[in-house]
């Protein structure tokens, strides 16, 4: 973490004036140890239990959307439902098929859960709440979320069951696809920023245009596009409705997961909300400007309640996304994939590379050059939304015959 | 007899190197080849660090960028490597590298 | 003012630019063809209006634009554009005659299937046209005219299929290239004579004294100067391409090519160019002129040879009945014209008259057009009549265009232009014949353009097709009112009384002449106008034709001498006997040789090669062969020991490879050491 | 420390190559590769090669082994696809033979080459500057990469795609 400067506020530098008192005794390297466990616990912490009430959150909105109450009786206003839910699930049995390749059987929930809980040490939570400061944190966060793929082969494979398999390779096929424009999403911001690193990234954000305005990159018209593309591959990559196919519990039975049960199943379902989580806050930190408040009158504020507000807020847009679309199927899925979200996040690279090469353009030509760049991300979006929705006619099923 | 951490990588490097040969060599199923030689080239790579971080001519960059286009390549030879597997398979119904002998003199 | 010569390739660039776009678009894309050869077009002609304004500021100078085009050894080959008055009028006449062609032809061709390849066609035709008259080299506009022979040779084929019409575009190329043939020899000898072939070039260009100095001061074979012989070579090019008399046969049976095409050929383009290449070499085909001791002046021959075909022009249309034949003869006529002024030394007139024929004569073809088109393709004046009730706009215009070509005096263009060239022939001092051989043509001309107008226009139809006829479309009527209005305002800028057009120019001042200056000559003119009006009003108008197959008055008068003329005095005809058998018999001399006398050689060289071979072959049996396949078979076992080692299985190579990298590997250890 | 560090990731990883190549199972091999292609990633990240080693993970675990995982399912008859034909034991002693004589050559030449003692020098190479490079005096190299990826996918989807002639695949 990063040494605190005295003018900021006292609750801006709580967190490490707790984490010194109990530290600050020890010698250095047990207390550089020390000082990393801290943080793991406090991630742990903090995301388990944000996890626990987003179950409920979701619950709650996804009720109150279909106009029911939603989970109401454990507890007063249903609080205590996810404690409930989570002594359910550990407690029950732990069933494994006979066939199944025990060994991958159990490392697959591990290490998905493992990967997608890494991914968290790179985000910087607020001013001085940066975990690892990696150089190349960005391509980390995204190398080590590329492993979750592999866990997902292993839950189908080691199953021993055709149709977890079958599963395993349809969300294999839906990663694959959205791996690529979440990947291309960010590079733009990665281009005017001219660092990999996250800190590097919330810092390029940090100025304010005519004192009030702040200069996220989603107030870009490169931005916006960029983070339309990731927060929906975002989507996809995270196995959230409308890309829920992989585990589709009213037509798949959960596909890749049919054979898991008991505490495998609630690790799956962690690394779920974890990745979800995760790909949030690299979203806000990428394109929403981290940690850093909207106003400058409302720096006073700290910084990690501005991030968790930020981050909140997009998974409340999740929910509410999966409460609103219905399921796509696969081919809508992956054609969606190809043929609309990569061809537009690659020529969002061209427009950034305008916007890049035209950065010392003053006055009216300031004007154009938005113009410009509103045309480059719009006209795209246009052409391609009607060829996508073109000469789509429905399905026809051969099965019934 | 391992005295600095270059001679470490190197010895790393090499066993490497050979696993991926004798696993190349001895394997009939054509995907396992295939990777023995994704192995050895690992191998490869790992020397370019070694040389590029403990060497004795220090240059900041080199070795990195040689092995980030070693990578590159390598993942086309992958692409490419496995798709003549699946070309092979459709042709024989197996992938047995030592049936794949059309074009023998 | 530089700038506008440095751009002035754009004039034909354009409508190049067109002929490109018409080439590649697809077949249906008819609107995209001929918007872009209309805009291109007509892009030209504000470009030629703007050149003009140009040239007209400083109309003395020769403003050249030069560049290398290439190198070979030490010399560059240089092409460049030339900006000057004639230029420019000749830019602004062409493109915008042919703007307007271009527009009729959207109603005139609106049926036609390959609609697209015409105008693609067309804009190669008006690029390789503006091309001869903007470029300030010999080659350039050789190359240029060379375009116009090969865009010509398909406008005229362009309906291929009909026999006659690839059998007219034929005719035209290969007429024409005889005359270019000279063309070019006169080209290279310049070449050879001046060093170069730009026209201006400050004061090294083929136009200027210092050169023309040279020139004409060599003598060559024959006692004639260098540039009279050149000058007489060039003219061979414009003799062909202007119809001129021994080669004019092409100029009526290019008539087979549609109706539009054959206005761009006699009004704005192709025969312009031979008289406009004359104009343009002026001073060359002069530069014999001050010397006493020439047997033969260049100029002379050009003035007789215009003289007759002014003459055989209007004795031959006289004769004809179909409706384009006349006014392809008029046309081979007035060249004629032009030519005599050349001659006698007043390119100015030959150039006035150019510009008010293209108007006039494009305005004639246009209305036959638009008869024609109305008439369901029907072009025997025998079968039409009486269309002046349907076709007003179309017989107004037309009659216009008629008393125009006819010379009707002070209102029309084309006296005033015709006058020009009658005074300067009365002005000539070597022969009276050329002046006595046009003015004989005034009378024939006037004849048989009223003749032509009454049996279309007047008496009663004689067709189903004429009964029928209804007035064109406006696109068509619209450019011939253009074109009626301009064959009677252009001829005021070059009245006797008002010469701007011939200050405009040369560049110098001229002072205006009483009308009163050449008034015995005038009033001749006049007289002999209304005498070929009045004989055909006479003939023709007063007694209308009854049915098609009546007999034709003057014909019924002179019936051998009708035929003759009707026969286009049997020029075909003879050019097949002389030439065409000449060169029958000299092809199968050819081939009496091949068969004869070199196949005889080759037998005697191929038998003894045979024997040879023989020799050879029985050498190579008995002996070599034993040797050979041994070595053979043993190289073939050998091969198939060695291929042996190819297995086809990748586990053998790689273990090849490990085996070769360890024995390299001991080799570098055990040299070791460095 | 760090020696002992090193020394273990470079246990793991041999230690997983090798099962791989022994192993009959062919998933379980692939997995095993992929464990030991994270093992050298790994080891790039303690030689303080970072972008290389995360640039190993996002290719080599996120890319190359879902290629051969499908390769794999792709082209699999049965779940065990073992069957020890008559060369297979003689084959593995003649890798094993040229396996240790190649080992052998490069042993030798990694432990009796007198290499300079020094330990790693200086701080890595920043990302910025990787970048700089790739983008400046590298940039031939980085366009011919560029090109060379566009033409294998492009290929490897030809060859992939490409049915036999004559001999239809049976409708699934």
């Amino acid at each position: 973490m990063m040494p605190s400067t005295p003018q900021d506020s006292l609750l801006e530098r709580a967190p490490q004036l707790l984490r010194d008192l109990v530290t600050s005794h020890l010698p250095e390297p047990w207390r550089w140890f020390a000082n990393s466990l801290i943080a793991m616990i406090v991630i742990l912490a903090v995301f388990g239990l944000l996890f626990a009430a987003l179950t409920l959150v979701e619950r709650k909105v996804l009720g109150r959307v279909q106009n029911r109450p939603g989970p109401n009786r454990t507890g007063p206003f249903g609080l205590l439902q996810p404690i409930a839910d989570g002594i359910k699930m550990l407690s029950k049995e732990d069933i494994v098929p006979r066939d199944a390749d025990h060994i991958l059987h159990f490392l697959a929930p591990v290490i998905l859960l493992a990967s997608t809980v890494m991914a968290f040490a790179v985000i910087p939570y607020g001013r001085h709440l940066v975990p690892v400061d990696l150089d190349a944190a960005v391509l980390y966060f995204f190398a080590v979320g590329a492993t979750t793929e592999l866990a997902v082969f292993m839950a189908g494979w080691s199953s021993h069951n055709k149709y977890s398999l079958l599963a395993a390779m349809r969300a294999l096929a839906q990663l694959i696809s959205y791996e690529l424009p979440l990947l291309l999403s960010w590079v733009p911001v990665v281009m005017i920023s001219g660092t990999l690193s996250t800190t590097g990234i919330v810092a390029a954000q940090s100025a304010w245009k005519w004192g009030w305005v702040p200069t996220w990159n989603v107030f870009t018209p490169w931005g916006f596009a960029g983070f339309a593309v990731f927060m929906v591959a975002a989507l996809a990559e995270s196995n959230r409705s409308p890309f829920d196919l992989p585990e589709a519990e009213s037509e798949l039975i959960a596909g890749h997961l049919t054979e898991y049960s008991g505490c495998k199943y609630v690790f799956f379902f962690m690394a779920e909300y974890f990745g979800m989580t995760a790909l949030s806050g690299m979203a806000v930190t990428l394109f929403l400007g981290g940690w850093h408040a909207p106003l400058p009158s409302l720096e006073f504020i700290p910084s990690y309640a501005w991030f968790g507000a930020k981050l909140i807020t997009l998974l409340v847009g999740f929910i509410w996304i999966r409460a609103t679309f219905p399921r796509l199927r696969i081919d809508q899925l992956t054609r969606f994939a190809w043929k609309f979200l990569v061809p537009l996040a690659l020529i969002n690279l061209g427009t950034t590379a305008f916007w890049s090469l035209s950065f010392g353009w003053t006055g009216p030509l300031q004007l154009v050059r938005w113009a410009v760049a509103i045309v480059l991300v719009v006209v795209p979006f246009i052409v391609m939304g009607r060829r996508l929705s073109s000469g789509v006619a429905p399905r026809t099923y051969s099965y019934a015959t | 007899m391992i005295s600095s951490p270059l001679q470490l990588c190197l010895v790393f490097s090499s066993l490497l190197f050979c696993i991926g040969l004798a696993g190349a060599l001895s394997r009939s199923n054509s995907i396992l080849v295939l990777l023995g030689i994704e192995l050895m080239l690992n191998a490869a790579n790992l020397n370019f660090i070694a040389f590029w971080r403990f060497g004795p001519a220090p240059s900041p960059a080199t070795g990195v960028i040689f092995v980030t286009f070693s990578v590159a390549v390598a993942a086309a030879e992958a692409a490419v490597g496995l798709a003549l597997v699946i070309a092979v398979y459709r042709r024989q119904r197996n992938i047995r590298l030592q049936e794949a002998v059309r074009l023998k003199g | 003012m530089s700038l506008a010569v440095q751009h002035l390739w754009l004039i034909p660039a354009l409508p190049l630019v067109a002929a490109a776009i018409g080439a590649v678009v697809p077949r249906r894309a008819r609107a995209v063809a001929a918007g872009a050869a209309i805009a291109a077009i007509a892009s030209s002609f504000v470009l030629s209006c703007l050149a003009l304004s140009g040239a007209l500021a400083n109309p003395a100078a020769h403003l050249a634009f030069n560049f290398d085009w290439f190198c070979v050894g030490e010399g560059a080959l240089r092409l460049g554009w030339l900006l000057d008055p004639l230029t420019a009028f000749m830019c602004v006449m062409v493109s915008f005659v042919s703007t307007l062609i271009f527009i009729f032809s959207l109603g005139y061709m609106r049926e036609d299937e390959n609609f697209k390849q015409f105008f693609c066609f067309l804009s190669l035709f008006a690029a390789a046209m503006l091309g001869i008259i903007v470029s300030n080299s010999l080659l350039l506009l050789f190359i240029s005219w060379e375009l116009v022979g090969l865009a010509s040779y398909l406008l005229i084929g362009f309906w291929f299929t009909k026999p006659s019409a690839a059998a007219a575009a034929k005719k035209a190329f290969i007429t024409t290239r005889i005359g270019d043939l000279g063309f070019f020899l006169g080209i290279l000898w310049l070449n050879n004579a001046a060093g170069s072939l730009l026209f201006y070039d400050g004061g090294h260009g083929v136009l200027e004294a210092a050169t023309l100095g040279t020139l004409s001061a060599q003598v060559t074979l024959g006692g004639l100067a260098v540039s009279t012989a050149i000058g007489l070579l060039v003219f061979c090019g414009a003799i062909g391409k202007s119809g001129q008399f021994p080669l004019h046969v092409w100029l009526p049976d290019a008539m087979e090519g549609p109706t539009p095409v054959s206005a761009l050929i006699h009004a704005a383009t192709m025969v312009a160019a031979g008289v406009f290449l004359i104009a343009r070499v002026y001073p060359l085909m002069a530069a014999d002129q001050a010397l006493a001791h020439a047997p033969f002046h260049a100029l002379t021959a050009v003035a007789f040879i215009g003289a007759i075909t002014a003459l055989l022009g209007a004795l031959i249309a006289v004769a004809q009945n179909d409706i384009k034949r006349v006014l392809a003869f008029s046309t081979v006529s007035q060249l004629g014209y032009m030519m005599i002024a050349l001659g006698v030394g007043s390119w100015v007139a030959a150039i006035f008259h150019l510009l008010t024929h293209a108007f006039f004569k494009a305005l004639l073809f246009l209305g036959a057009g638009s008869v024609i088109h109305a008439s369901h393709h029907e072009q025997d004046m025998r079968r039409l009549g009486g269309l002046s009730g349907p076709m007003r706009i179309t017989f107004a215009t037309f009659a216009i265009g008629m008393m125009a070509l006819s010379g009707v005096p002070f209102v029309f263009s084309g006296y005033w232009s015709k006058e020009a060239i009658l005074h300067a022939a009365y002005e000539w001092n070597v022969s009276a014949l050329p002046l006595i051989m046009a003015l004989a043509a005034v009378v024939l001309t006037a004849f048989y353009m009223t003749r032509l107008v009454a049996e279309v226009f007047l008496g009663k139809p004689r067709s189903a097709a004429a009964q029928h006829a209804h007035e064109s479309p406006g696109v068509m009527t619209v450019p011939l009112i253009l074109l009626a209005a301009c064959s009677i305002l252009i001829g005021f800028l070059g009245t006797p009384a008002w010469p701007w057009l011939e200050s405009a120019l040369t560049g110098t001042p001229v002072e205006a002449h009483s009308l009163l200056e050449g008034a015995s000559l005038i009033v001749l003119s006049v007289l002999l106008v209304c005498t070929g009006i009045g004989a055909g009003w006479a003939l023709y108008a007063r007694r209308p034709r009854e049915t098609a197959e009546a007999i034709d008055p003057v014909e019924a008068a002179f019936p051998r001498a009708f035929a003759f003329a009707a026969a286009r005095m049997k020029f075909d005809e003879l050019y097949a006997a002389t030439v065409g058998r000449l060169n029958t018999a000299f092809a199968s001399l050819a081939a009496w040789m091949d068969r004869r006398v070199w196949g005889g050689v080759i037998d005697l060289v191929a038998r003894f090669g045979e024997m040879a071979g023989r020799f050879n072959k029985e050498t190579d049996d008995e002996g070599l062969n034993t040797g050979f396949n041994a070595a053979s078979e043993e190289l073939r076992t050998v091969g198939k020991f060695y291929s042996r080692a190819q297995t086809g299985e990748a586990h053998g190579y790689l273990r090849i490879l490990a085996l070769g990298f360890v024995v390299l590997a001991i080799l570098a250890i055990m040299g070791g050491g460095r | 420390m760090t020696t002992a560090l090193l020394l273990l990731i470079c246990l793991v990883t041999l230690g997983s190559a090798a099962t791989a190549m022994l192993l009959r199972n062919l998933i379980h091999s692939v997995l095993l590769l992929i464990g030991s292609w994270i093992g050298v990633a790994i080891f790039y990240l303690s030689c303080g090669a970072e972008f290389v080693a995360f640039a190993q993970l996002l290719v080599y675990v996120g890319a190359v082994s879902m290629v051969v995982l499908f390769a794999v399912l792709l082209t699999r008859r049965s779940r065990t696809d073992v069957t020890v034909s008559a060369d297979t034991v003689s084959r593995a002693w003649s890798a094993v033979m040229a396996g240790g004589a190649v080992l052998a050559v490069l042993l030798y030449g990694a432990l009796m080459t007198t290499l300079p003692a020094a330990s790693a020098h200086g701080p890595a190479a920043p990302v910025k500057q990787l970048g700089a490079e790739l983008m400046g005096i590298h940039a031939a190299s980085l366009l011919v990469i560029g090109m060379i990826l566009t033409v294998a996918t492009l290929g490897s989807v030809v060859i992939a795609s490409e049915e036999p002639s004559g001999k239809k695949e049976d409708a699934p």
